[in-house]
């Protein structure tokens, strides 16, 4: 396919991970409120409060690094759905694959700390005291969720013996006993756990709590800023949904069935979240490096020997 | 971190809340507060009395008193102040303190919430005036029951003599109501909620919540210089005023409450002080006044001359006073008996007058002894305060009898000593308060003489209209009076030249549709009241013979023979003679004391500006 | 060590980088880019790099809405996306959790809670507000992204309701921050909140909900009561 | 156990939350601290109050509390004001149970005036029920509550809806929701509706329900537990030392409760036994809620159960414009939700108040103990340990 | 709680006693004794307890009165120790040494009525106001509604009227009696 059919392509990708996304959170939001006893908020809403946000009059910056932030996060997760096939079609430069290549999974990894460096930067120069100690706690803790779940994408990278997510994926086509959920329990045990961590929701969501600091990072930021930062979140959600999917869950041949297992992959982590407070961040760090640290050494040996 | 899997599961239980449906009120904007909620004030204005008990109570001045004139649609009534009470919402705290104290009930809230708007200044309103939606919403805070009062509902009772003692023939005449205790006259005070709609009804305004709230304090001195400031006769008007302020008392508006008994109050601090002028004068700072030479005649000593007298003796004027009777005091004296006002307590009163300088000469007869006019040229202004000393008579048939008294005659007779004649059965025209002080009298006189009573009181108004004080008739009841009220005397009956009784025809109305005095009969509901003796007593006429034919030409009268004045007090045509007292305002003691205040108020301004 | 103190000692290292880049005679600075003077809020006067300026010696402008369909269009997207800052200020608050829990919930009105004024647009004062509350209230207010809304519940923003004597606390909230939205209460219920929302909502859509505007406007007098009363002033005149 | 394993001993003087203590010399110019301030705009503080931190990374090294965003001079303004017009102002001064302060005025006027005795039996267990249904309401905020503190929301929306259900009683019983204004000087200002026994129970039973969920969701949560157990312990020796009181003291095994040492109104007709707990900690804090919760419902039974059917609901007593108060002091105190509650009340002879004065529980709790206690504490456990304390800035600074 | 007074009394000589209820009495201690009594309450007789510290102030004598409620949850009684200090610069001897909550009080109690508590910590930092300007707000002769409607501007477009004086106009106009009815109609 040549380059400009793909970036339309991917664009066209692109309007569905955010739409996707938003329509992703607002479910859950209604789930959770359905669960409080209440109605919750509209299904418009992410949409309303993104044209609201664009809509402010006035904005305040701190500076260029401040609001290179929320456009690193945005790139950050652009970057990863660049480079991450989204649709399995059989063939590696197909319609959904985006740019993946042979090496993606690295870059992936890579960009999921982009994001959060971008907020790092942005948020140390919106000099909030909050907003710089959120982003030590987020630091800290993706440090923490990082490292269990590279030793299981390495355990799987060994396992199917490359770092093309594409491959992988493939490798699990032909039904559900193929998946590495199956074939390698172990790393995929630690994925699922360090998932909660990386989808951010309680118990592993200090980062941005309310009580504790303030929203964390997010604090200085309104307006467009925020919408950017919104639109992120939403595509990043998405995107680390669909990673996992791809990892473990066999990955998705359709669009229908990438929307179902990302929700699924999603809900997994609210459902944990609605019931559990959220830990300190010592204490989710050593969680991290207790279970799925474990878990993923495990299948990483598994998958060597 | 100790692992325990059913910590880890437990949890997850909540997931089951998940497929219940949500508790959320489905259209809260419509949503109805509870029937007791204190929400938005409403008022019933018909109703309210506009006393400010509200706005006394609310803590955080969030009621003020504004005028309801030219509002439509609302109109005021006796004991009314005109005012209705309009709440701040930027003060209000919704406590409801105002719908507990009302005294007439009329102010509730509903429970009604929602009020949004962008103008702060808007947050100002009438409840009942300014309509609003919440207005005929029945549901609200209203003023609990099961012995739920802010003030005492009931009047505390009086000791008092009662029927047989009272008209015992060996005392009869003596003062029958005992007046208040200490701790009685407090509790009673206490009931006060300081309205001031009495003040205002007060022909002479007294200070009343101020002397009442001197009660409560327990300082009698205060309260005699808070009655001696309006009323220089406290000791008199404590148990004779015709209490009109008792009628508009805000505490006893609603059905089943009593209204403040301010007059027996008002007895009960004279009473508290001995009669002891120097320790009057201490007290009330009238020990030393420097006299001008102005010099003020007065004609008659009843209580407007008293009155005026009394003020501008403390202004520093010479004051004479002439009287054509023996002792001072006019109608108070003459025309009321004794056991409602003994003659210590007025010789208390007139004393401390006297002490200040006030010349009395008695037995002085204006017109025949010296004349009005010798009067002008020796005084500088003149002031007559001659009460209502003529009866007036039915002129039915047979009411030129000799045995057909006036009851003026009868009463002052009583108290100058001289002979009445009491016969065994009496009959009495009239349902005033003078119509009863005579039937009592009467009673007693022939409990004196005969043993027993059998006195026949009738007048045209019937039971609820009688002008006569509620109590009076009461009382007289009690006394074995028969009190017949709703009939018209028609005819003296007399036999071979006796008085043997009064015919009498069912009045069915007074008044004909233009208000003019056209009573009608029911002719065949006729009664005779036997009796010996008729008295009549509907009313007295004024004694002008002091009054000269050439100053008579140069005055005006108006209706009913009054002597027409001007704002001052004046005699119109003649300007340095000044009338009160009853014989303009008709026979009532606070009228009067509040004439001779306004007229020594109007002579000391015409004096000094000759000056 | 205190903010000043800091800013003492930047302004000190400030200048002295400045000393040097004059001393090598070669100017590169643009003239936005130079020292600014501040006047402190103690009174004193110092310089700040603009890069790290945090004060602000602009005045808010007026901030012209735009014409006709597009910011009717934006307006409705304002309208229904009320963001209110969870700052309880007085009692009010306590009947703000029945508004976010399943009895009332006003998430389905697209009202929200947010706990940073940068992320706020609507601002409940919920009741009295002592001097110095109202002094974080001004800070926080300026913070606030225009357009912005303020409710005022209850009797105390009004005139003083109950504490209309007292020593400490404001009578008129409207002196010192204009008002979209009164609620009459003490406190008002939470349907009575709701209604406010509703009204404060039909204000938007309408266009008339630009006390944000106003604020600009009439800034000078504004700040000039809020100065009469609050003795301790010691942060910036502007502070957004 | 792997610093075992390993014979790794850290130097615990590099770990500031093992090490400090109020003694710590805080150099502030060292630029190793940093100030931060919790509050008063900020969704981690009890009301509106702040927490000025100093803190290392983030660990706390020194706390001091800043009150007086509430403050409304209502002791100055009671003293403008006459005896009854203090009712509706003093209920002001604590928002989460404000019929406590009703009760105290009610009191302390009846006692200095003479009418203690005077007060209807009917009316007293009329108080007795308003008193019982706001230590409930603010349970039902304040358990779920201090899950909520850890971002465990659910418990805190089912708890508020219960609380608005109860909040609905009130309405019908006194006319208000939250500022219900219902005990007044003599007794109360309502009888009790047709039919409010029966929903009261109905709502009884849905709290019976909560109750035990709540248990599951917080109590039996394994994440909770490593957040609150061993976080913040009151010790027994500091109970008197900085005046804590009630479930704040019972929690370390010092059985304060003056429903049982002092006991006012009724409640020495009622059978019921204050919970304790030996551990101190925000974890047995709120388990010592949660079983006062239990208590609390069966309380309000038992006093529906035994109360008269009907009766007079307040005494006669003086023209509440003209109402005067010999000279006289007292000191009235309850047991609120958050503890020991009193009021200080003196009256020269006026028709006012010479002096009130306030002791909210909050006092002690959110100054001298919270910065005592926030010392060497992570700055994510504040909200949780203020909550624990149950501070209540507006009883402090009134 | 008679025998704990009087014994109390003997040592330290009390000024006044006044039993309010069975278990609650208050007494009043001289200045220079109050903080030995207090100590010997706390060591020795179980009142372990600091319920409050208060002021009042008595401004006609010139006095203020500090309040030390102190209670014993053995014995669960309540013993009020009342200290009279001069109006005119008050100080008192500080108690923070007993009790960690007395600082707080003693720092409440100099900001309300100004009254010096020499050496208790932090007894000058602010504690509800800032920059507080006039005397102390809680001393009787400091007027909080003057304050306030000299400086927070209420809203104006208020006006009531008196039953009593609008009745009287009304009922009986042009028709004064006292001298100030007469002031007030002209």
């Amino acid at each position: 396919m040549d380059i400009t059919s793909k970036l339309i392509y991917a664009l066209i990708g692109l309007l569905i991970v955010v739409n996707w996304g938003m329509l992703m959170s607002v479910t859950f939001r209604k789930i959770g409120a359905r669960m409080a006893g209440r109605h919750g908020i509209p299904f418009r809403q992410p949409w309303v409060n993104l044209l609201k946000n664009i809509s402010t009059r006035t904005i305040i910056t701190h500076g260029y690094m401040y609001y290179l932030g929320p456009v690193f996060r945005l790139s950050g997760g652009i970057g990863i759905f660049l480079f991450m096939p989204m649709v399995f079609t059989g063939n590696a430069d197909g319609l959904w694959t985006n740019f993946s290549f042979q090496g993606d999974l690295i870059l992936i990894l890579y960009f999921q700390v982009f994001g959060m460096l971008g907020m790092a930067m942005g948020s140390g120069e919106g000099g909030h005291p909050y907003s710089a100690m959120g982003v030590a706690r987020g630091l800290a803790q993706h440090a923490a969720v990082e490292l269990p779940l590279t030793i299981a994408i390495l355990a799987i990278a060994v396992q199917f013996d490359t770092f093309s997510i594409y491959k992988i994926v493939e490798a699990q086509q032909g039904g559900f006993q193929n998946w590495v959920l199956f074939t390698n329990p172990f790393a995929s045990a630690a994925i699922i756990l360090a998932m909660l961590g990386a989808l951010g929701h309680s118990p592993f969501n200090l980062v941005k709590a309310p009580n504790e600091i303030l929203i964390g990072p997010a604090t200085e930021y309104e307006g467009t800023y925020l919408g950017f930062m919104m639109s992120a979140g939403a595509i990043i959600h998405v995107m680390e949904a669909v990673l996992f999917m791809n990892l473990i869950f066999g990955g998705a041949t359709s669009w229908i069935e990438l929307i179902i297992k990302s929700f699924l992959i999603y809900f997994w982590s609210v459902f944990v979240g609605m019931v559990f407070p959220r830990f300190k961040i010592e204490q989710s760090v050593i969680w991290f490096f207790k279970w799925p640290l474990g878990f993923a050494i495990i299948g990483l040996l598994m998958a060597s020997f | 971190m100790s692992f325990n899997l059913k910590d880890i599961l437990t949890p997850f239980t909540a997931w089951a809340n998940v497929v219940k449906d949500p508790v959320t009120i489905k259209d809260p904007f419509t949503r109805e507060a509870a029937p007791r909620y204190r929400g938005f004030h409403a008022n019933d204005v018909q109703v309210c009395i506009g006393c400010g008990s509200c706005e006394a109570i609310c803590e955080n001045q969030a009621i003020d008193l504004v005028p309801i004139e030219g509002v439509e649609g609302i109109e005021t009534k006796d004991g009314d102040s005109g005012l209705r009470p309009s709440v701040d919402y930027g003060r209000c705290c919704w406590c409801a303190l105002c719908v507990d104290i009302c005294t007439t009930d009329s102010l509730r809230l509903t429970n009604a919430y929602t009020w949004v708007d962008t103008d702060a200044d808007n947050f100002i309103f009438t409840p009942g005036v300014d309509k609003k939606e919440w207005d005929d919403k029945q549901e609200g805070w209203r003023k609990p029951q099961d012995g739920y009062e802010f003030y005492g509902k009931e009047r505390v009772h009086m000791e008092e003599m009662h029927s047989p003692e009272r008209i015992d023939p060996k005392d009869s005449f003596v003062e029958f109501i005992k007046g208040y205790s200490k701790e009685q006259a407090q509790q009673e005070a206490d009931r006060c909620v300081s309205c001031g709609i009495c003040t205002a009804t007060c022909p002479a305004h007294m200070g009343i919540p101020e002397y009442i709230k001197a009660i409560r304090n327990d300082d009698m001195e205060e309260g005699m210089r808070v009655l001696y400031e309006t009323n220089p006769l406290p000791e008199i008007c404590g148990r004779i005023c015709t209490h009109k302020c008792e009628d508009v008392c805000s505490v006893g508006f609603k059905d089943g409450s009593d209204a403040l008994s301010i007059r027996w109050l008002k007895r009960y601090i004279a009473d508290q002080i001995p009669a002891d002028t120097n320790q009057y004068k201490d007290m009330l700072g009238t020990g030393d006044i420097a006299k001008n030479d102005k010099k003020i005649a007065f004609i008659g000593s009843g209580p407007a001359s008293l009155s005026a007298a009394y003020y501008l003796a403390l202004l520093g004027y010479n004051c004479t006073i002439f009287e054509k009777l023996p002792e001072a005091g006019g109608m108070m004296r003459y025309g009321i008996p004794s056991y409602r006002l003994p003659y210590d307590q007025i010789n208390k009163d007139v004393d401390y007058i006297v002490s200040l300088g006030v010349e009395m000469k008695y037995n002085v007869n204006i017109g025949t002894d010296i004349t009005l006019e010798q009067l002008n040229t020796d005084f500088d202004a003149v002031y007559a305060g001659t009460g209502l000393h003529l009866g007036r008579s039915t002129r039915i048939p047979g009411s030129e009898h000799a045995n057909v008294y006036q009851s003026v005659d009868l009463l002052r007779d009583i108290v100058t000593g001289a002979e009445v004649p009491v016969e065994k059965k009496v009959v009495v025209i009239g349902g005033g308060n003078v119509a009863m002080d005579i039937t009592r009298s009467m009673a007693r006189l022939q409990m004196e003489k005969y043993g027993e009573v059998n006195v026949i009181a009738t007048s045209l108004e019937d039971e609820e209209h009688m002008p006569a004080d509620r109590e009076e008739v009461v009382e007289a009841r009690e006394e074995n009076c028969e009190i017949n009220p709703g009939y018209g005397p028609q005819e003296v009956v007399l036999k071979d030249g006796k008085v043997v009784g009064l015919k009498v025809w069912k009045c069915l109305s007074i008044f004909d549709e233009t208000g003019a005095f056209n009573p009608k009969y029911d002719e065949s509901d006729e009664r005779i009241f036997e009796g010996d003796m008729v008295i009549e007593s509907i009313g007295q006429g004024m004694d002008l013979s002091y009054l000269s034919e050439e100053i008579k030409t140069k005055i005006e009268f108006g209706p009913r023979g009054r002597i027409v004045v001007n704002e001052d007090w004046q005699a119109k045509g003649l300007p340095w003679l000044f009338i009160g007292g009853d014989i303009i305002e008709g026979p009532d003691v606070i009228h009067g004391i509040a004439n001779g205040h306004r007229g020594a108020m109007a002579i000391d301004q015409f004096l000094n500006q000759g000056r | 060590m205190s903010e000043l103190d800091l800013n003492d000692k930047m302004s000190e290292m400030l200048a002295k980088s400045e000393a040097n880049v004059k001393n090598s005679k070669k100017d590169f600075t643009r003239p936005e880019d130079e020292l600014r003077e501040v006047v402190a809020p103690d009174g004193s006067i110092i310089k700040i790099n603009p890069l790290y300026d945090y004060f602000s010696d602009e005045k808010p402008k007026e901030e012209k809405p735009r014409n006709g369909v597009v910011e009717k269009f934006l307006n409705w997207a304002r309208s229904e996306s009320i963001w209110v800052l969870g700052f309880g200020t007085g009692c009010g608050s306590i009947e703000i959790p029945p508004l976010v829990t399943p009895r009332f919930d006003m998430f389905r009105y697209g009202v929200e809670m947010r706990p940073t004024p940068r992320q706020s647009n609507a601002f409940i004062i919920s009741g009295y507000l002592s001097v110095k509350t109202l002094k974080r209230v001004i800070r926080t207010y300026e913070q606030m992204p225009s357009p912005k809304y303020i409710i005022a519940l209850g009797s105390c923003t009004i005139n003083g309701g109950m504490y209309y004597d007292s020593y400490s606390t404001i009578n008129r909230l409207d002196k010192y921050i204009p008002v979209d939205v009164y609620i009459a209460g003490c406190m008002p219920r939470p349907e009575a909140l709701l209604h406010g929302f509703a009204k404060l909502k039909q204000l938007i859509k309408d266009g008339k909900a630009e006390k944000a505007n106003e604020y600009a406007r009439n800034f000078d007098e504004y700040k000039a009561n809020q100065k009469k009363i609050i003795k301790d002033w010691n942060m910036p005149d502007y502070n957004w | 156990m792997i610093n075992k394993f390993l014979g790794f001993k850290p130097d615990e003087k590099l770990l500031p939350h093992k090490t400090v203590t109020a003694d710590t010399e805080i150099d502030l110019s060292s630029h190793k601290y940093q100030k931060i301030w919790l509050g008063p705009n900020h969704p981690g503080v009890t009301g509106n109050m702040a927490v000025e931190l100093t803190v290392q990374g983030n660990t706390i090294m020194r706390a001091k509390t800043h009150v007086g965003y509430l403050h409304r001079g209502f002791e100055k303004l009671i003293e403008r004001r006459l005896f009854v017009q203090g009712f509706p102002t003093s209920i002001r001064m604590c928002v989460a149970e404000p019929d406590t302060n009703e009760y105290f005025i009610a009191r302390a006027t009846e006692e200095l005036s003479g009418y203690a005795d005077a007060v209807p039996d009917y009316a007293n267990w009329l108080r007795m029920l308003s008193l019982e249904m706001a230590r409930l309401q603010g349970l039902l905020r304040g358990v779920p509550g201090q899950g909520g503190t850890f971002a465990l929301g659910i418990g805190v929306q089912w708890g508020v809806y219960l609380r608005d259900l109860i909040l609905d009683r009130f309405e019908e019983l006194t006319g208000a929701r939250v500022y219900h204004m219902y005990i007044i000087a003599g007794g109360v200002r309502g009888n009790l509706p047709a039919g409010f026994k029966a929903r009261m129970e109905d709502n009884l039973r849905d709290i019976d329900d909560f109750i035990i969920k709540i248990k599951k969701l917080m109590f039996d949560n394994s994440v909770f537990k490593t957040r609150a157990k061993g976080l913040a312990v009151i010790t027994p020796d500091m109970v008197d030392k900085f005046g804590i009181v009630g479930t704040n003291a019972r929690c370390c095994g010092v059985k304060r409760d003056v429903r049982k040492d002092n006991p006012y109104l009724f409640y020495e007709k009622l059978d019921f036994d204050p919970p304790t707990a030996t551990d101190g900690d925000v974890y047995s804090r709120t388990w010592i809620r949660w079983q006062e919760l239990i208590q609390t419902v069966d309380l309000i039974r038992q006093i529906m159960a035994k109360m008269p059917e009907k009766g007079d609901i307040r005494c006669q007593m003086p023209n509440v414009l003209n109402w005067k108060i010999p000279k006289g002091e007292t000191y009235v105190r309850l047991e609120s939700g958050r503890g020991e509650m009193g009021m200080y009340y003196v009256t020269d002879g006026s028709d006012k108040p010479r002096r009130i004065n306030l002791r909210g529980p909050s006092y002690n709790h959110a100054i001298s103990v919270l910065e005592h206690m926030l010392i060497g504490v992570d700055v994510a456990d504040v909200h949780a340990i203020m909550v624990s304390l149950q501070t209540c800035p507006p009883e402090i600074e009134r | 709680m008679k025998e704990l007074i009087e014994k109390l009394n003997s040592k330290y000589d009390l000024q006044e006693i006044v039993y309010q209820r069975d278990n609650l009495a208050f007494t009043a201690i001289r200045k220079e004794n109050a903080i030995d009594a207090i100590t010997y309450l706390r060591d020795y007789e179980e009142f372990t307890h600091l319920v409050m510290m208060s002021c009042v102030d008595w401004i006609e004598d010139g006095k203020f009165q500090l309040l030390y409620l102190l209670n014993s949850p053995e014995k669960k009684c309540d013993i009020g120790i009342k200290v009279y200090i001069d109006r005119e610069n008050p100080e008192m001897f500080s108690a923070h040494h007993l009790w960690k909550s007395v600082w707080t009080y003693q720092r409440e109690l100099k900001e309300f009525y100004g009254i010096d508590f020499p050496g208790s910590p932090r007894v000058n930092d602010d504690f509800v106001v800032e920059g507080w300007e006039e005397i102390p707000f809680m001393r009787r002769d400091f007027d909080t509604h003057e304050y306030a409607e000299k400086t927070y501007f209420p809203r104006g477009n208020r006006k009531t009227n008196d039953p009593a004086e609008y009745m009287r106009k009304k009922l009986y106009p042009n028709q004064p009696v006292t001298a100030k009815q007469r002031k007030d109609d002209k």
